[in-house]
């Protein structure tokens, strides 16, 4: 719709490689780029396809490892840049671009303030470095930013520091700070990828609205579907470095020219195509209660207060919250690896809940428990084979021919074949990673598998992956599953019933994941308003 | 108010392990103190038994050398609490006046010996930091594990043996001058050095990978200013290190001192660490004692200030947010 | 960066500037006005000073005595002679009586007369609070005669009165001050100290009123620069004019110095090896008479003095008065005498060329301290050569003080002076139970001939006991006796009249020094 | 051009290091001399084609000496330092795993109290209890030594017990112990090691200082802080008496700073902007 207004920025022939290890690896392939006035253009790429990488690359901030083989940078005001001259020679006026020209948000808000400093000192920093205004206007240019920004109480905001705030409000305010210097194009790198969606949607309709508002050029770089179909006016796929299929927010959705674009949307909709589950047996026995739990570390901020959950006999249970509900904490409870505080945990009613020693490690072979980060869950020195092994040996289980040949068959089972089993996480992709941690839960054969946020860190082919690779699994092996999320889509296409958490505890008890919309609650209604927002409706 | 009380009473306790410790050392080194105050050898080896012994008795009771370990630990105790360190063994003088008499000299020489270390570390760290892996980096590095890797007493006397002998620019006396401070100063500061640009170093590093640095220079900040903050966030968790190397300076740097005959506390410990006198050991390493886990103390409080992510009692910040925009 | 750094620079500099300035602004304005001084004061860097001004202290009448501020009765001159000092004279009246005549125009600091009263309550006092002064004051009782004489009776007879009262312990102060405080103190020298700080420095200004020869440097400054190495570099520096106790190390650093030279001289202090001989190995005298024959102290001096002495082989030998007896015992270095004494006693040369008997190594562990660690290292080598298994252990006084106390100790060395009353000398050291018996020699003879010593009334016949003594003892090696403690003092070739002086206490300031013309 | 410059600092330790050790193991070959054997004639020699570093008052050979110094010295370090980062170690991986609890508390106190005293005089006070020798000060050295490691490693295991693989191997029924060797102790391993490299550098300052106020190696036992203490009284006329211990404490300080820089900067990667 802005095709025809004037380009405001143009980056070609881009091509950046990392040096690690005397070899050089290529991240970008020559890549070229114009963005208009403003318009919101959304570069979707995978993990790795070096779509933060240009990001960097354009505003200066590549790390020294990282060598620009060549690309030339052309932004409205005539200012032109040959970026390859930028290692670290200082030949580019950076100072003069970035802020003023180019401002950019990152994806975890609360890392890019200063720790120590409140954020009143951040824009007042801002602004006078700039000499965009004087020292006593600096209050009253962020009070009414931060105000446009939906803040009702900027003051109290200018004197707190980033720990006390949100990550979305971070994120809200780092968008703050680069308008107060009225930049021409915004680049927001993952801006809500780490944040639930009911922030994710706020943050998002805020950026949306500063564009219409200002005029502003925006590149949002992310990985996720939904956000690109939601807020974009153009999307640029990316794959490898490599630009494979740009045009409108409509044409690429409906009509995707690209193979690799085609998939991403098959694999989109299938995790979260609506459930097609056969409900549970009405008589299937309950497994696991939990009955009136409570956690808390500090006696004044309770995590947990008076959670109630069963879980039946080959049931699939998901748990839904926004960060910081206490979701997580629940699962680690009934993993064993909190002891909470009051309330009981029972599996197939004996209470199970503060276990010690090798009472609680028995309990290890029926409950078993898959985390958020597959990578940092295994030890970086073992192979699969080994790593795979480890719960057998901790629990004393078979011999050491025996071990090897569960070890395999589970990884088989998982998918992990041939010579893979004897690599190292590190040599190991992302996928595969997770899938040997499936593989090491359910080599106990345990009755219950807690997946905690299992799923949520991954691009959309793994994730469709893995969700197809569990159901198959629970299928075959009949165990029952503890989904933890904040995703409600993932939840409604795998689970057969769903509990929503807030504020540590369940506001109703399960629901079929199904008629989870016809909730009356106002929590879930709001959850699932704004990721049926993101799905469904532009911002 | 309640963690400010917890860390004193924990300080308190520590400082009583301490107390315990320190009495326990010092009662079972060898030597009768009344004998070694009697015994020092004179001119004539000529000492009547009889009246030695007498007089030596009496002097272990004056002490309360001969009551049970306990009672002689309560009753220091209660000396201590009264700030009475006892009385030097050597000179008859009360502990705390003797301190108190050196405290001056060491507390210039640390002062000044700190500000070298950190003048010279925080730039050298800095720097080394900022150009980290070029040629200029390795060579401060270089620098700094070479000058480490120097005994002090070998670079303090080829110092003296330069300034005051060969030059005639240094003047060697007894006395707490400010014209005789720069030397052991240098020395001091120099020696200690390296080991604070390690650190600032490392720290810089650390913090100029993270993310506000990026967000910092991404809003078009001048390099200086992204330094800056950089630096002050790494220096914050060496304000420990500094108050540690404070109260190592104070405690007396043994060498230093007695080579360049720096009337201070170090000085004073060694001689009477060699001499045996009791009540000095005692009353000093109770002081030092005293003031390191003061430093803890002091420390802990200042960090609440300074680093205003420790100050845990904030509230979080959630009010005056609009659900929707 | 390039600026800030350049800012921390300035910054540094700037304090360095600042300190300096500080100092460097008073110290041109008063450069004049000092180097007036400087020729003036008198530098002397000592390895310790006083710790307190009260002269009945431990070792501070010693400092007091010897930088002029404090004064005995009576004084050892440089050949050994009793001279009379604060004293006018002394008399033997008879066997157990002195008459001690005290000098008229004497007065303290305060202009309090030094009559016969004032002397008889300073000794008192350092009787009683002075476990030192205790040897020398023991036995005798001063009664006053008239208001300048003093008669003291004696319990033993013919002991060495004006001997007994020329040691530093016997200092002559006011009785009646309270000596903390330079105002409060009270004494007699001709310097009188106008500032002081313990264990630091001691301002000494010339006495206006003193009764003898009045000294011409003004002022003296006595220090406390305790680091040998820094104190020999301060006078190598023209800073101090006299340096203590130099190290015998250092000598040759001041050969080719032209501000400032070694005067050396031995003192009457024999370097000797105590022997416990509750030992079993050493209890044997040939063992012992081994280790001394075994010795070679023509190079011990070269290794561990610095050629700076000579070797003696009795105990006596260090006094001048008994020069005679220097060698009267072991007159030449003889391994083989050594080694046959230890095969006499049974113990055999083994393939690691240690001994043995009973299959029990012949060990000897030699324990030294202050200054003695090279000479403890000579030694071990030498013994080693005819199979001994010597160890030496250096470490404080106080850890010898305690294996003494304990028994579980072989040998130690220390330097004990030989100058003195002999009986007293003798006595201390190898009568039973005395306290530098530190072995527990105990000999029938000797102590028949230490009985008659203390008898005999004719300084001749004293002699010829304490020589007998002195030779039956190396005999018997419950000790060995080494080489006299050579003491060195660096002194700037400005200073003209330094005198070096076997005792100690008595060697730094005279009134005849005076700075060399310029 | 980054990763290669920053291992020069440890392949240039690491060769250090290992010269030192080829010349130290090897001092029967290189100096014919007896370190112990005393020569009065050939005392006080400059240094000559037959005494490379001369001799010192004994006519003892001092390139022998500080060779044969070489091994006593650093044996000694390397010993004193094994038994602080044994005992460190354990405290700390004990005190981390089984965090605030009795034991935890108490070792914590231990460590403030220990931290609280200044070293060279808790140093100096041990070594004047247990009586002056090598042996001795190097178990004062070990009793205020393990302090920092134990520190060190309380806290890095603090911080891996947060980690995803210590929940994840607690889940999968990893026993107290099988957590602590497995998970906890590699982790701590590392950061300790490289502190530890760095400690040896400072402790054979510390136990050269100590021997030099004469608390250390007991004659005729060559090490180099006693020996930099005997050439101490020479200093204006044998200048080279010093050299020999000085020059190889130096080098060998310097050898394990460069190589805990080297390991250091291998550890923990930086990646800073360019600014």
């Amino acid at each position: 719709m802005h095709a025809a207004s004037e380009a405001i920025l143009i980056v070609e022939q881009l091509q950046v490689s990392y040096r690690s290890k005397e070899q050089a690896r290529p991240i970008l392939h020559g890549l070229n780029l114009t963005l208009h006035q403003g318009e919101t253009v959304c570069l979707l790429g995978e993990s790795g396809s070096g779509k933060s990488t240009l990001a960097k690359a354009i505003t200066g901030l590549l790390p020294p490892s990282a060598q620009v083989g060549s690309g030339s940078l052309a932004l409205a005001g005539g200012i032109a840049v040959d970026l390859a001259d930028d290692n670290g020679s200082g030949s580019i006026p950076w100072q003069r671009i970035r802020g003023t020209e180019l401002a950019l948000l990152f994806q975890d808000a609360r890392q890019a303030l200063n720790p120590v400093m409140t954020i009143g000192q951040h824009f007042k920093e801002t602004l006078l470095d700039h000499r965009k205004a004087k020292p006593d206007e600096v209050e009253s240019i962020s009070c009414r930013l931060l105000r446009k920004l939906g803040f009702t109480d900027p003051l109290v905001l200018l004197s707190s520091y980033p720990f006390q705030l949100s990550g979305g409000m971070c994120q809200r305010i780092c968008l703050a700070i680069a308008l107060c210097l009225e930049p021409k194009v915004l680049i927001a790198d993952e801006p809500t990828s780490a944040l639930d969606t009911v922030s994710q949607r706020e943050v998002l309709s805020l950026i949306r609205a500063m564009q219409l508002d200002l005029g502003l050029t925006v590149l949002l770089i992310t990985h996720d579907l939904a956000v690109a179909r939601a807020v974009s006016d153009r999307v640029i796929v990316l794959d490898q470095g490599r630009l494979v299929e740009q045009g409108s927010v409509q044409r690429v959705f409906s009509q995707p020219k690209a193979l690799f674009t085609r998939q991403l949307l098959a694999y989109r909709s299938q995790v979260s195509a609506p459930a097609k589950l056969r409900s549970t047996r009405k008589s299937s026995a309950c497994l696991l209660e939990v009955r009136r739990l409570h956690k808390s570390y500090d006696a004044n901020q309770p995590i947990v207060r008076d959670a109630s959950l069963t879980l039946d006999e080959q049931e699939i249970v998901g748990v839904l919250g926004q960060s910081g509900c206490g979701k997580s904490t629940l699962a680690r409870c009934i993993a064993g690896l909190e002891t909470p505080n009051a309330g009981s945990i029972l599996l197939r009613g004996t209470d199970i809940s503060g276990l010690q020693g090798k009472a609680r490690r028995e309990i290890c072979r029926r409950i078993q428990m898959v985390f958020q980060d597959a990578r940092a869950s295994l030890h970086p020195g073992r192979t699969a084979q080994q790593l795979v092994q480890e719960p057998l040996q901790y629990l004393r289980i078979g011999n050491k021919q025996e071990r090897i040949a569960l070890a395999s068959h589970y990884l088989q089972e998982v998918g992990i074949e041939g010579e893979a089993q004897y690599r190292k996480p590190p040599q190991l992709s992302t996928g595969q990673c997770q899938r040997i941690a499936i593989a090491r839960a359910l080599v106990l054969k345990p009755e219950v598998l807690i997946c905690d946020e299992a799923v949520s860190a991954l691009d959309v082919r793994i994730q469709a992956q893995i969700l197809k690779l569990l159901k198959r699994l629970h299928k075959q092996y009949r165990f029952s599953i503890l989904m933890i999320s904040h995703d409600v889509s993932v939840l409604r296409s795998f689970c057969h019933h769903i509990a929503v958490m807030s504020d540590g505890r369940f506001q109703e008890g399960k629901q079929a994941s199904v008629r989870l919309h016809e909730s009356s609650q106002p929590h879930t209604q709001l959850l699932l308003r704004c990721a049926g927002d993101l799905e469904e409706v532009r911002i | 108010m309640a963690v400010l009380l917890r860390k004193l009473m924990e300080a308190l306790l520590t400082l009583i392990c301490a107390t315990v410790i320190l009495f326990m050392l010092i009662r079972l080194a060898p030597g009768d103190p009344a004998v070694l105050l009697l015994g020092q050898p004179s001119e004539v080896a000529a000492m009547h038994t009889e009246v030695y012994e007498q007089k030596a008795a009496e002097l272990r009771e004056q002490w309360g050398l001969d009551q049970p370990m306990a009672i002689q630990y309560v009753s220091w105790l209660g000396r201590l609490v009264q700030l009475d360190l006892g009385t030097s063994l050597h000179t008859g003088r009360a502990v705390s006046a003797e301190l108190a008499e050196r405290l001056p000299a060491t507390l210039q020489l640390t002062a000044a010996a700190l500000a070298v270390q950190l003048l010279l570390g925080f730039w050298l760290g800095i720097v080394s930091a900022l150009k980290a892996g070029t040629f200029s980096d390795q060579l401060i590095r270089l620098a700094c594990v070479t000058l480490a890797s120097t005994p002090a007493f070998v670079t303090g006397l080829c110092a003296l043996l330069l300034f005051a002998v060969t030059l005639g620019a240094y003047e060697i006396s007894s006395e707490a001058s400010w014209s005789r401070l720069w030397l052991p100063a240098l020395t001091m500061g120099l020696a200690s050095m390296p080991q604070f640009a390690r650190m600032v170093r490392a720290n810089m590093l650390a913090e100029l990978g993270q993310t506000y640095v990026l967000a910092a220079l991404s809003r078009g900040l001048a390099r200086r200013r992204v330094i800056g903050q950089a630096s002050r966030n790494a220096l914050l968790p060496l304000v420990t290190v500094t108050a540690l190397s404070a109260a190592t300076f104070a405690s007396g740097a043994v060498v230093i001192e007695s080579l360049f005959a720096w009337p201070g506390i170090g000085k004073y410990a060694l001689d009477s660490i060699l001499r045996k006198d009791y009540p000095v050991i005692q009353g000093y390493a109770f002081v030092m004692v005293t003031l390191v886990i003061l430093i803890h103390l002091c420390v802990d409080v200042l960090y609440a200030y300074i680093d205003p992510r420790l100050q845990r009692k904030r509230r979080q910040v959630t009010r005056g947010v609009n659900e929707h925009a | 960066m390039r600026r800030s750094g350049f800012i921390v620079i300035l910054a540094g500099m700037l304090i360095m500037a600042a300190c300096s300035s500080n100092t460097g602004a008073p110290a041109a304005d008063t450069d004049n006005a000092q180097a007036q001084e400087q020729a003036e004061e008198l530098v002397i860097a000592d390895q310790q000073i006083a710790a307190s001004l009260d002269p009945v202290e431990p070792l501070t009448t010693s400092y007091l005595v010897s930088v002029g501020a404090a004064e005995t009765l009576f004084k050892v001159n440089a050949d050994g002679e009793v001279d009379a000092a604060l004293a006018a004279s002394a008399r033997e009246l008879d066997p157990n009586r002195w008459e001690i005549t005290l000098r008229e125009e004497a007065r303290f600091w305060s202009g309090k007369a030094i009559d016969a009263d004032a002397v008889i309550a300073s000794l008192e006092r350092s009787r009683e609070l002075d476990l030192q002064a205790q040897p020398f004051l023991d036995g005798l009782r001063l009664e006053k005669s008239d208001d300048y004489t003093i008669h003291v009776h004696t319990e033993r007879s013919h002991v060495p009165v004006p001997l007994n009262l020329s040691y530093y312990q016997t200092a002559i102060h006011n009785a009646e001050a309270e000596h903390d405080a330079v105002e409060s103190m009270d004494l007699t020298g001709m310097y009188q100290v106008i500032e002081f700080v313990p264990k630091q420095k001691m301002v000494l200004a010339a006495y206006e009123d003193y009764w003898g020869t009045k000294p011409t440097i003004e002022r003296i400054l006595h220090e406390e620069i305790s680091d040998e190495q820094t104190r020999m570099l301060s006078v190598l520096s023209g800073r101090s004019h006299i340096a203590l106790k130099v190290p015998v190390t250092s000598l040759a650093q001041f050969q080719d110095s032209d501000t400032a030279e070694v005067v050396a001289s031995q003192a009457a202090n024999t370097q000797t090896i105590y022997f416990n001989l509750a030992r079993p190995q050493l209890a044997d005298e040939r063992v012992r008479q081994a280790l001394s024959w075994a010795i070679d102290r023509e190079e011990l001096i070269i290794l561990a003095a610095e050629g700076q002495s000579v070797p003696v082989t009795t105990w006596l030998g260090s006094n001048p008065a008994y020069a005679e007896a220097s060698d009267s015992v072991y007159p030449s270095f003889s391994n083989e005498t050594a080694e046959q004494l230890l095969d006499e006693a049974g113990w055999q040369l083994a393939d690691d060329g240690i001994r043995y008997k009973d299959g029990l190594p012949l060990s000897v562990r030699l324990m030294t301290w202050g200054g003695d660690k090279a000479l403890g290292e000579a030694l071990q080598s030498q013994w080693s050569r005819v199979g001994i298994n010597a160890e030496v252990r250096h470490g404080d006084y106080s850890l010898i003080q305690t294996a003494r106390e304990t028994g579980d100790w072989d040998a130690s060395i220390e330097a004990w002076s030989t100058f003195g009353d002999p009986y007293t000398l003798l006595s201390g050291q190898y009568a039973p139970g005395s306290s530098a018996n530190y072995g527990g020699y105990d000999d029938a003879q000797t102590n028949e001939w230490l009985a008659q010593l203390a008898e005999s009334a004719d300084p001749a016949e004293q002699r010829e006991w304490a020589l007998k003594i002195n030779e039956r003892v190396a005999q018997q090696a419950p000790v060995i006796s080494l080489f006299p403690r050579p003491q060195l003092t660096a002194v700037s070739t400005k200073l003209q009249g330094f005198e070096q002086h076997f005792r100690q206490f008595e060697n730094i300031v005279k009134a005849n020094m005076r700075w060399e013309a310029e | 051009m980054h990763s290669t410059r920053r291992s020069v600092s440890l392949i240039a330790g690491t060769v250090l290091l290992g010269l030192l050790a080829v010349l130290i193991a090897g001092a029967h070959w290189i100096s014919p001399y007896d370190p112990v054997q005393q020569h009065a004639a050939e005392r006080l020699e400059k240094p000559s084609a037959q005494h490379p570093f001369g001799t010192d008052r004994f006519g003892r050979d001092l390139l022998a000496r500080t060779l044969h110094g070489g091994q006593i010295t650093l044996l000694s370090a390397m010993a004193a330092l094994s038994g602080a980062l044994a005992i460190g170690l354990a405290v700390g991986l004990a005190a981390g795993m089984f965090h605030n609890s009795l034991l935890d508390r108490l070792f914590m106190r231990m460590i403030d109290v220990l931290l609280a005293f200044p070293f060279m005089v808790l140093a100096m006070v041990v070594a004047a209890l247990f009586g002056t020798s090598l042996f001795h000060l190097l178990l004062a050295v070990i009793a205020v030594g393990w302090v920092t490691f134990a520190r060190l490693a309380r806290s890095v295991v603090l911080q891996a017990r947060n980690e995803t693989s210590f929940a994840a191997a607690r889940v999968l029924g990893a026993s107290n112990r099988t957590l602590i060797l497995r998970e906890l102790a590699p982790k701590a391993l590392s950061p300790v090691l490289i502190l530890a490299t760095f400690e040896l550098g400072s402790l054979i300052l510390s136990i050269a200082a100590l021997s030099f106020l004469g608390l250390g190696a007991q004659p005729p036992t060559p090490e180099w802080g006693s020996m930099l203490a005997d050439g101490r009284e020479y200093v204006l006329q044998s200048p080279h008496i010093m050299f020999g211990p000085a020059l190889f404490i130096m080098l060998s300080v310097l050898a394990f700073n460069l190589i805990g820089e080297g390991l250091r900067d291998r550890l923990d990667p930086y990646e800073k902007p360019q600014l």
